[in-house]
Formats: C-alpha cells, structure tokens, sequence
C-alpha cells in the first residue's frame, strides 16, 4: 500500500515539477515587453519613462541572468510571493488571486459535485428500458456536445435579459458593499446561479452518457447474472450495478478536471463572474504576465491536489484496488 | 536434439518490479531426435512458459537451453528466423490463434512471405495443399474461410500443417487440445503420433494425465515451476513416488475406477521415502521457499531411484531436522 | 417425483433466424438421483440446465411442461417463476469464480440477497457457518472480499451459497473445469456429501468431462445437437452404451491404462450440425454408422430397460421393437406458434 | 453491400458484411451521419452563396435576418451568414487536423506502450498521465499568447499535441488485451518483425476503435478551439465560430437583442459535436452486441 503512493507521490511531484516550469515561462516568452506596456499607459515625458523602466525592471528582477530568476521564482513561490501584477499595481498576485479563489470555489466545488451525482442518477435510470434510452440520453448527449460559453450565453440572454430574472454579470449587484448582511448574499446568490446552472447542465450530459455504458456493462456482469438466477429483485441487482459502475466515473472525474476548468474559465467571462477566469481574461488583455502566471499556478495546484484526492478517496472506496496491491492470497 | 539445462524464469510483478515471481526454477531435460516427451503439470506449474522460452517468445532469466549445440537465447534476427525453420509452436486455444478479420489462410501466408517469398504460386499452392493432406484436412473444405467457419479441430491441424511447410525437426504442443471436444480430441493426438513416427520429436505440454500417457514413452511432471519426478511414462504411470505425483494418480477422474478403489491401490498419503537412498527426502517447492527465506534456497536435486525414473529430493544436509 | 420435464423446446433468437438450441427434451430426475449431464460444446446442456431456472434475455421458450415435486414449475414466465428461484431450484453457475460482487463483503452480500427473497440472515448464519466449515471455508470468509479468495475457495464458497435454502433441484454448470485436479476432487465429492446430506434433493450435474461424471452420477444423459441421445445408470453407460454416439464418445475418451502403440484410438468423423435448420431425423444420421432409411423420422426417447433410455432407431430393431409401430417424435409447432413464442420476450 | 444472390439463407453471414448490416440500420448512426455531412456540406459550398467579405460593413448595423442577410448583420453591419460559412470551414479544419494529430500521437504512444509493455510502458503512462492532468488549456494559452500571428492551422497543431493522452489510454488497453491473443506469438514465430505485427496484425484488428477515437478527439479539438478562440486567442486573422461569439458578448449583442449574432455559430458546435458523439455510440453498438441487445 505504502509503495502504491509513493509512486503516485512521485507522479504528482514530477508533475507539479514540470507544470511550475512551464509556468514560469509564460512571463519569458510573451511579446512585447510588460514593463513597456505598463509605463506605455503611465503617459510620463520620455526621460521619466527611462528612469521607471530601470526601476520596474530590478523590481521584477528582469535583469538578473535566467537560471537566477528561476531559482528566486521557486524561492519566491515557497514564500507565497508570486511577484507583483501590472496590471494592479502595486497589489500583490497572491492577493488579487485570493479574493478571486473563493468566487470560483463557491462556483466550482457545488456544479462539479451536484451534477456528477444527479448526471449519474440520470444515466442509470436512462439505462433502464429501451425507450427511455432513446428519449432522455440524446438530451445528454447535446448538452455535453454544448460549448460552455455558449450555453452561458444563451442563459444569460433568455433568464438575464428576456425575462429579467438573473443578473448577467459580476459577482454581486455593484451598489452594495461585500458584507455579511443577507441582501448582499442574496444578491451573491442571484449573481451565481446563472454560471452556476450553464456549468451544470454541460457537465450533468457528459456523466450521464458515461454511466449509461458502464451500468449496461455492469447488468451484463456475471454477478448480476446469478443474482438474477437466484430470484434477487430487480432493485438490489441494479443496486450492486451503480455502486460498481460508478466507481469508474470517480476516476473520471478527476480527468475531467482539466476539462472542467477550461469551461469554467469561459463561462466566467460570459457573466464577468470575478474568478480566476474572468482574472485570467483581464491579465491576457493588459499583458499581466505576473498575473497570469500566479492565475495558472493556482489552477495546476488545484487540478493536481483534486486528482490526489480523487486518487486516495477511489482506493478507498474500491476493494478491489486495496488487496490486488498487497496481492490476494494464492 | 534439446537440452535444458537449469533454467529459470522469474517474473517481475507490482509496481517498479516490486515482487519476484519464480514461474520456472532449475528445469533440465532432454529431448531426443524422434521423441515424445510430455510436460505435466497442473495451471501455474510454469509448463507453458518453459513452451515459450523454447520458442523465445519470452526471454530465458538464467539457465541454458541449446538446440541441437547450439544455445537458444542468444539468436536474433536471421538467425532466429533460421531457427523457427526447425522448431515450430502450437497453442491452446485454437480462436486465438487466428487473426478473426482475416480468413484463416492467412497464417500460410505469412510463413510463405517470410520464408518462401521466390516460391511461384503453383509450387506453393500444391506444397500447401500437399500438408493439408498430411493432417486429414480435404484442402477445398477449409482453405478460403474465416476462423469463425471452421472448428476447432480444423484450426488446430491448419497449424500443424503451417508447422509442416517449413522442414521443421522440433514442435511444441502446448495444450494444444484441450479446447476441443472429446471427438475431434483423438484424431489430432493420432495425427501427432504419426508425425512423430515420421521423424519428428514433439514437446507435449498438458494437464491431462491420460493424454501423456497415451501418447510419449518419457513424461516430466512439474509442480510450482520445479520437475518432481521424471522418466518412462510406464515407470511413473505405474510406480509414482514423489507425493505430488501420487496425488496427481489418486485424485484425477478414470474411466475404469473409481476414486475410493484408486486411493487403496496407489495410497497416496503412504510416503515412499524408504525408497531413496539414504538421508534423502522428497522435495517440496513449500518447504524450500520457507527455508529460502533465509538465504540459502535448497536446489531439488535428480535422484535416480530405478532405470531411467528420477525423482527430486532435497540433499541430506539441506533439511534441518526440524522440517 | 423430484423432477419431470415433456417435451422442452428453447431456443435462441439470433440475427440469422431462431437457433433450436433444444429440441424436444423429455426426461426424469428421482430424488436423491445426481444425474450427470454431458455432450459436446454446443449440444444443449447448459440451455438445458439454464432453462430450468433463468432464461436468459436471448433465450425463447417454445414449448414443452416441466414439473417439480408434483408442482408446475411456469419456466415461461420470469415473473411467476422467482417463487421457485433459489428456494426450489437453485444453480453453481459455469461462471462461478465471478458470480460473487467484487465490491461487496460476501456476508453482508450473502445477508442482502436473503433479506430480498424475505429470509433473515441471523436465522440462518448458524447453518450458514456449518456448511463453511463443511467445505473447509473458514467463518472470517464472511468479512472478506471475492478477490481475497483462491479459485478453490470461490468454487466452494458459490456452491455453499447457492444450496443454502435447501432447494429441491440443484443445477452444477461445469463446476469442476477451471479448477486444479485436487481441488477438482475435493469439489465433485462435496457435491455428493450435500446430497447426503440432504442440502438439496437432486442435482442435475453439467460438464463435458464424462470421467467426473463416472466418479459421482448416479445416472448419466448422453445429448448431442439439442436432443436426448441415451440415459442410463453410470456403469451401464460407460460399460454397455448402446446408442452408436454415446459408443463412439466413450470409446474415444484415452483412459490412463490406453497406450497409443497399443490400442490406437478413434474420434468421430465429420461435426455437429448446425441448430439453425438442423436435418430433419435423427441429427447424428449424418455420421452414424448405423444410420438406415428410417433414421430420417425423429426416433423417440424410450425406455428400453430399466432406468436406460435411448433414442435410436437402429437400437429399437436390436430390442425387437416393430420400429414401424414406435410413433415418431412430433417436430417443432407450426410456424404461426413458433413465430410467436420467438418474439415473446420472456 | 454487393447483394449477391444469397445462397441457402443457412449460410452465415460473413463477418465482415455483418458490420454492414447493423450499421446501415443503427439509427444512432445515421442520424449522427446526416447532421455532420450536412454542415459539412454548407461548409464547402457556402462561399459560393455569398459574394461579402467576412469583416466588411456590408450592410445596415444590427439588422434582423432578412432575405437579404440570411443571418442578418453585426453591430458594425457586417453580414453574419459569411462570417458563420468561414467560421464553419475553421471548425472543420481544427477537427480534422487537431483531432487527427491527437489520434494519431495517441495511436503511436498506446501502440508503443501497450505493445512493448515493461519498463516502456511505464514510463510512456507517465507521461501520459502527467500530460493528461496538467489542464491542456493552460498549455494552449501560454502558447497561443505567446505566437504573435495565430492562424487556425497553428491552433489546430496546438489542440492535436495537447489532446492525445484520452486516445493513448483507450488504445493500450485496447493492443494490451490483444497483444496476448496467441495469433500475436504465432506471428513472432513466423519471424515477423514487431512492427509488422502491430501495423499487420493488430492494428487492421482495431481499425473500428480507431476510428472511434478519431471521432471523440475530432470533437474534442472542436470544442477546445472554441473556447481558445472565445478567451481571444484564436487565429489572430480570419474567423471562427467561437471568435463570434467573442464578439458578440463583446459588443453587448445580447443587451440589444441580437440574437442572430450568437446563436448560430453555438448551434453549429452544438450539432456536429452532439452529431459525433451520437455516431460515436452508434459505432459502439454496432460493434459489441451487448449494447445492441439493451
């Protein structure tokens, strides 16, 4: 069991590893100089401009040879420092990205979890006859075909504008100031659910298609067959079903999670919802390269830290893993 | 023709090669020009691997084995495919052996592309018709068919018959009819005594005690990857004496007796150790890997209890009293 | 009277037309009688043995009456017939070393399926754990997973659960064939000690190895392509067979004792028909020795001595019968009966 | 399917025209089959229907869908249907080429990997693995950021190198399972070299699993490029279906109600990703029965 992860361990390290490296290339290899681009708005006379720029430049430690920018950008990261954003001056990466991570935890932890629970209930009970295999599955099957944005869109515009009941975009209505009083979480609340629901309707599709041919797999089992020769109802065979066939579907959330932020971070932009999508956008647009370096370093850790979990909580819940690791008897 | 001298084959299992797995240890045999020897040995006695090292489907991990003088695992290219002119293989289950999206001629052309490609067409078709005929198939019955349209004695005397277009002197047989039906069983075990009548030895793996029996003069009977007893077919057949083999008679289902009647003629749990030589016990694979724990892993060694009947023992000095 | 099956008929709906799996099978199991079944793959056991308790989705039934202990037992209809399932009739199945749930511990697994079919499972654990340590399981196998058992114990462990309520007719499909010749032993003779011992009444015992058969059957049934071919005590068929396919199989089967160079044996030429429009007759005419102009009418299955039934015509003429007065077996039911019963999904 | 008069209907049908048969009557199929070919066509013949340059104000701003301007025009009055056929041939040529890549890498690593097994093995799945966690979009934007000019090809090469890792894990456990068939070792001892049994042997044995994986990253690639296109850093010149949408959110399309603008180019995604992985399991069940007998 031990050696089992240890070499997981290991996997996510060399990941991790590789994922900060190219990272930390973004700020080397984008176009165009960010310090020029920052003074360039700062509309200074021209000397001002020289004097600036020899200054921004040993504040971000450009001039410093490559390899030892490397090694401060890893010395930098274990102290949580990310550098400065541009685009914000002088408010540190780390700071603009945590008020930006719980937006998208608030939005991503509940979408991820309530449609791969309900999209599975549905794909089981899709698997059930023939006609309802016909009639509900194709829903699932367009609606994970559906781009996340667009679907955003088209939220936006029938509940947002035609009938006026959401608002479209923002993390809360612009009047009222982040407290806890309950009209502003209310307000948080209507602001949400819009990018709340586009995320979960493309999600519930795609789990619904996966449990659909892994219950079907499932039912054809022989364990299923002598239940089914022992006279065992119906409901406890299509039980032991699900439970096994849904044990796959953990492990596919956790390759979907790279998917998932994808559509997140466009979905975030239909509605200008204040996450690290909607953050990523903004840094791509004012050239922020600090910026967008600390958005993606958040988005590898939380993707590698999600797939761990995923990891331990699938040994666990699967017997079958535990004991073929310490090898079944005989 | 064949000499296996001590070989091994150990597999690495779990992650990074964790644990070791000694599918094969220490087997050395021979066999002659125009000889049948049959290997028995129950699922996991490691009889198919050492088929495969045979036919270096899999690398050997120590040991020798020499064909004809010359050493097996040190062939590659040209020279391995100048041994696969001599020595050919048949497997287990005839549906697996066969491509399914082709027909099943296919497995002649291969071995015409790759050893016959200046044949012209005519002299390879009658060559080919010629050994289908060789093995009881009517050339126009199965030839241009799919795998799925032919059974399974068909298919496994299609491979026989590929075996016989090359000049081959050596087949390994490896449970080879065990997925046919008791029927067609017998024509393709006849058709393996012929061959041999004509020259050819054979390597007849099975787990089937009566099959041995009826068809190789010299059985090999292998437990847990180790030989236990070895020699004439009649000797073991009639006189077993290593306790795995006595099991092996008493409890495998005949036709003429029934168990409890056979278990009073060969009783098994009467040891014979009084017939080796002195200080000598029977080897058990068990109680060497306990001892292996601790190091020094006892070798069974070949005793020759009577004329050409060996069995393995431990040496006098490897058992401490104990065991 | 355990069991009485007249005139079965099942078969496969398959995409090239109905496959007549079983063909007209009429026969007897007395209780306490073990009766061995055997034939070559594709000739019906295991149609047969599944047919008694679960069709499955691809089976149809066609025709025929089957009676336990006195009792109809409505086979055509899955509904009616889970009644029966497991209390009357139960089944090892072929697949047993996978019958168990992987993800599930075999107590609490054991406990959900008798609390479905309405039986406490603390009531019965005391009996539960006898027969484990019966076959030599020990109780701690409750708290384990399938996976962490050896194909041996599997075997055992799906033979304890399946007889656990005493059912009245039990089915072992190829019990003995994936397993090593010891535990291959150890399992046929359990199988007799839980006739013994009254765990079941009678037991249908499915396999294709006939020298199983000939260590632990009371009685042995002979089929090939779908139909009754012979049925007999054990000694009388394997020493006196009489229908020319059950001497054939016999004489074909190498006995430890049988050396090529001495006595070189013989298999049967030619293969089984196939059951998409089977020749009509006697389905073993085509390679039958024996075979004269009446083998083209469907001989029936008769008892031409005590307990040995034999369906040849060639036999009936050696036992003196006037062939011509024996009414042949009737064929499959009309088109319209059978078009039917095909589309029927049970 | 040559209808050759069919012999005795006893004879069975052959393997290979078995396919046939289920295929042509899937309905998955052929619904899948129609939607695709359908938008492909209005991809290669749309240019012919209008003679208006994709970003020229053509036509009056915001116009409704007329006669005139089938799909109506943006805000700066460019015609929207042009800009929609464009868009389409990029969607088009960013699944063949992305999805194609993907497969294909896919195929060289499972093949690999599945085939030699050991310690080539491990290693190629670590890659795998370590390539299929990193978020791909992550990657594509470094990249895409970082080219200056970004033309649909380049996007498409991008999408292929980041989305192989789904086909490579499919097709090793796929040649895994067939590697250990006997007909494999046969070959080897007909002295056929490894290459020659994988392209020879198992691979025509898994053409059908191919081209499933080839539909599944064709739709993938699609998807991925829509939203790369969507966060603005699609092909810097030309359109794209997702680039449209860009601007339609940009310039507030959904404040003034300009539906027309938006709404195509998702439907376009919409139908020939749904279309594929219709198809997609059509094909399954054309190829294992036990989904076909539900």
């Amino acid at each position: 069991m031990r050696r089992y992860f240890g070499r997981k361990l290991f996997i996510y390290l060399l990941t991790f590893f590789l994922a900060v490296t190219i990272d930390w290339l973004i700020p080397r290899f984008m176009p165009g100089d960010p310090v020029q681009t920052m003074l360039s708005r700062a509309s200074m006379r021209a000397e001002s401009v020289e004097a600036m720029t020899g200054f921004y430049t040993r504040a971000f430690g450009l001039d410093l040879p490559v390899w030892q920018q490397y090694l401060s950008f890893w010395r930098a990261l274990f102290h949580g420092d990310l550098g400065v954003s541009i685009f914000l001056f002088p408010t540190p990466v780390t700071e603009v990205i945590m008020n930006a991570v719980p937006y998208d935890i608030f939005l991503l932890l509940p979408a991820i979890l309530l449609s791969w629970y309900t999209g599975n209930k549905f794909g089981a009970y899709a698997a059930r006859s023939q006609y309802l295999d016909n009639t509900l599955l194709p829903v699932g099957y367009i609606l994970t075909a559906t781009p996340y944005m667009w679907l955003g869109i088209l939220l936006a515009w029938a509940l947002g504008i035609v009938a006026g009941i959401f608002p479209i975009s923002g993390g809360y209505s612009y009047a009222l100031e982040p407290s806890w009083s309950w009209p502003f979480i209310a307000s948080l609340l209507r602001h949400w659910f819009l990018p709340f629901l586009s995320l979960f309707m493309v999600m519930f599709g795609g789990w619904a298609i996966g449990m659909r041919n892994m219950i079907i797999y499932e039912l054809e089992a022989d364990y299923s067959h002598y239940l089914e020769a022992l006279g065992a109802p119906r409901s406890l065979v299509r039980r032991y079903a699900f439970r096994n066939a849904i044990l796959p579907q953990i492990t596919g959330l956790a390759l979907q999670l790279g998917v998932i932020v994808a559509g997140a971070l466009a979905t975030e932009i239909v509605f200008s919802y204040p996450g690290i999508g909607y953050l990523i956008l903004q840094a791509i647009q004012n050239q922020d390269f600090f910026l967008l370096q600390g958005c993606f370093l958040f988005i590898i850790i939380g993707v590698l830290l999600a797939n761990f979990i995923i990891d331990i909580v699938y040994i666990l819940v699967d017997p079958r893993t535990r004991s073929g690791m310490q090898g079944a008897t005989a | 023709m064949f000499k296996l001298e001590e070989i091994s084959k150990v597999y690495r299992v779990g992650t990074f090669g964790g644990k070791e797995l000694r599918a094969v240890s220490h087997v050395s045999f021979e066999i002659g020009k125009g000889e049948v020897i049959s290997l028995i040995g129950e699922s996991g006695s490691g009889k198919s691997t050492i088929g495969k090292m045979m036919l270096q489907l899999t690398p050997i991990t120590s040991g020798k084995i020499t064909f004809k003088g010359t050493p097996v695992s040190g062939l590659k290219g040209a020279a391995l495919k100048e041994y696969y002119r001599h020595v050919q293989g048949v497997f287990q289950d005839p549906f697996s052996s066969y491509n399914p999206i082709f027909k099943a001629d296919r497995v002649f052309e291969n071995v015409r592309e790759q050893f016959f490609p200046t044949v012209d067409d005519a002299r390879w078709d009658e060559k080919l018709r010629e050994s289908l005929r060789g093995v009881g198939l009517n050339p126009d019955q199965v030839l241009n068919k799919f795998p799925h349209q032919l059974s399974g004695g068909q298919l496994q005397r299609l491979l026989i018959a590929r075996a016989l277009l090359l000049d081959v002197e050596f087949l390994v047989a490896d449970e080879i009819i065990s997925m046919l039906d008791a029927s067609t069983r017998i024509d393709v075990l006849n058709l393996l005594a012929d061959l041999k009548a004509r020259g050819l030895s054979i390597l007849f793996i099975t787990h089937d005690l009566s099959l041995g029996y009826y068809i190789s003069e010299r059985a090999v009977i292998l437990f847990k990857g180790y030989v236990v007893e070895m020699g004439s077919t009649d000797r073991i057949f009639s006189t077993p004496l290593h306790p795995y083999t006595r099991m092996l008679m008493a409890s495998v289902p005949r036709l003429d007796k029934k168990w409890a009647e056979v278990e009073k003629e060969v009783r098994p749990e009467e040891s014979q150790v009084e017939e080796l030589p002195a200080g000598y016990t029977f080897f058990d694979p068990e109680v060497a890997r306990e001892i292996g724990g601790s190091g020094h892993r006892p070798q069974p060694v070949l005793v020759e209890v009577e004329q050409d009947h060996l069995v393995a023992c431990f040496e006098p000095g490897d058992i401490p009293p104990t065991a | 009277m355990s069991l009485k099956v007249d005139n079965l008929r099942v078969y496969y709906q398959t995409l090239q037309g109905p496959v007549r799996a079983l063909d007209g099978v009429t026969f007897m199991v007395e209780d306490g009688e073990i009766m061995g079944l055997a034939g070559e793959s594709g000739c019906g056991k295991s149609t047969l043995g599944y047919s008694l308790i679960r069709l499955t989705s691809r089976m149809r039934y066609i025709a025929g009456q089957v009676e336990l202990d006195g009792k109809v037992v409505p086979i055509w209809n899955d509904k009616e017939m889970n009644p029966f399932r497991y209390k009357q009739v139960s089944i090892i199945p072929q697949y047993a070393m996978s019958a168990m749930n992987p993800t599930r511990k075999i107590g609490r697994m054991t406990a959900e399926l008798l609390k479905s079919r309405g039986i406490s499972y603390k009531r019965t654990l005391p009996e539960f754990k006898r027969r484990l340590d019966l076959v030599g399981l020990s109780e701690n196998v409750l708290e384990m997973y399938p996976i962490e058992l050896s194909g041996g114990m599997k075997q055992r462990m799906v033979m304890v659960l399946s007889t656990l309520l005493d059912p009245s007719l039990l089915i072992a499909d190829e019990v003995t064939s994936a397993l090593d010749v010891a535990s291959q032993k150890a399992v046929s003779q359990m199988l007799v000690e839980f006739r013994n011992r009254g765990f079941v009444k009678s037991m249908i015992v499915i396999t294709h190895d006939i020298s199983i058969l000939y260590q632990i059957a009371d009685t042995i049934m002979i089929m090939y392509a779908g139909q009754l071919s012979e049925k007999a005590p054990t000694e009388e068929i394997i020493n006196s067979p009489r229908h020319p396919y059950t001497k054939m199989l016999i004489s074909s089967l190498p006995k430890v004792g049988v050396k090529y160079s001495e006595k070189k044996l013989s298999g049967i030429p030619g293969k089984p028909p196939s059951l998409l429009n089977p020749p009509s007759g006697c389905r073993f005419r085509h390679r039958c020795p024996a075979a004269f102009d009446k083998c083209v009418e469907d001989p029936p299955f008769i008892e031409i001595d005590e307990g040995h039934f034999v369906s040849c015509w060639a036999v009936f003429q050696e036992e003196g019968l006037d062939i011509d007065q024996v009414p042949a077996e009737e064929g499959p039911p009309g088109a319209q009966i059978l078009e039917e019963a095909l589309a029927k999904h049970v | 399917m040559t209808t050759a008069t069919a012999p005795p209907p006893a004879v069975a049908i052959k393997k290979r025209n078995e396919f046939l048969y289920f295929a042509l009557r899937n309905n998955k199929l052929r619904v899948g089959l129609i939607v695709v070919l359908l938008f492909l066509f209005l991809a290669l013949i749309g240019p012919l229907l209008t003679d208006y340059p994709p970003n020229d104000y053509v036509g009056p701003p915001g116009a409704p869908p007329s006669s005139e301007f089938w799909f109506g025009t943006t805000t700066f009055g460019q015609d929207v249907f042009t800009q929609f056929i464009l868009g389409l041939r990029a969607t088009f040529l960013v699944g063949v080429v992305g999805g194609g890549l993907g497969t294909l890498i896919g195929v060289l690593v499972g093949f690999v990997a599945g085939y030699r097994g050991g310690i080539v093995d491990e290693l190629l799945n670590m890659l795998t693995n370590i390539v299929l966690v990193i978020p791909s979009l992550a990657v594509l934007l470094i990249i895409a950021a970082y080219l200056e000019v970004r033309g649909v090809l380049a996007e498409s090469v991008f999408i292929g190198f980041t989305s192989w890792p789904w086909a490579a894990r499919a097709i090793r456990a796929q040649t895994f399972s067939l590697r250990s068939r006997d007909f494999v070792d046969l070959a080897r001892i007909s002295g056929m070299g490894s290459m020659k049994i994988i392209f020879g042997e198992i691979a025509p044995n898994m053409m059908s699993y191919l081209f499933m994986t080839f539909i599944l990253q064709f739709g993938g690639a699609i998807l991925t490029a829509a939203t790369l296109d969507f966060i603005g850093l699609g092909p810097t010149q030309g359109t794209s279906l997702g680039l449209m949408m860009n601007n339609a959110l940009l310039w507030s399309a959904l404040h003034l109600g300009m539906w027309w603008w938006f709404v195509p180019p998702g439907v376009a995604i919409t139908a020939i990703v749904g279309a594929m992985y219709i198809m997609n399991v059509g094909l399954d069940e054309v190829f294992n029965p036990k989904l076909r007998e539900m």
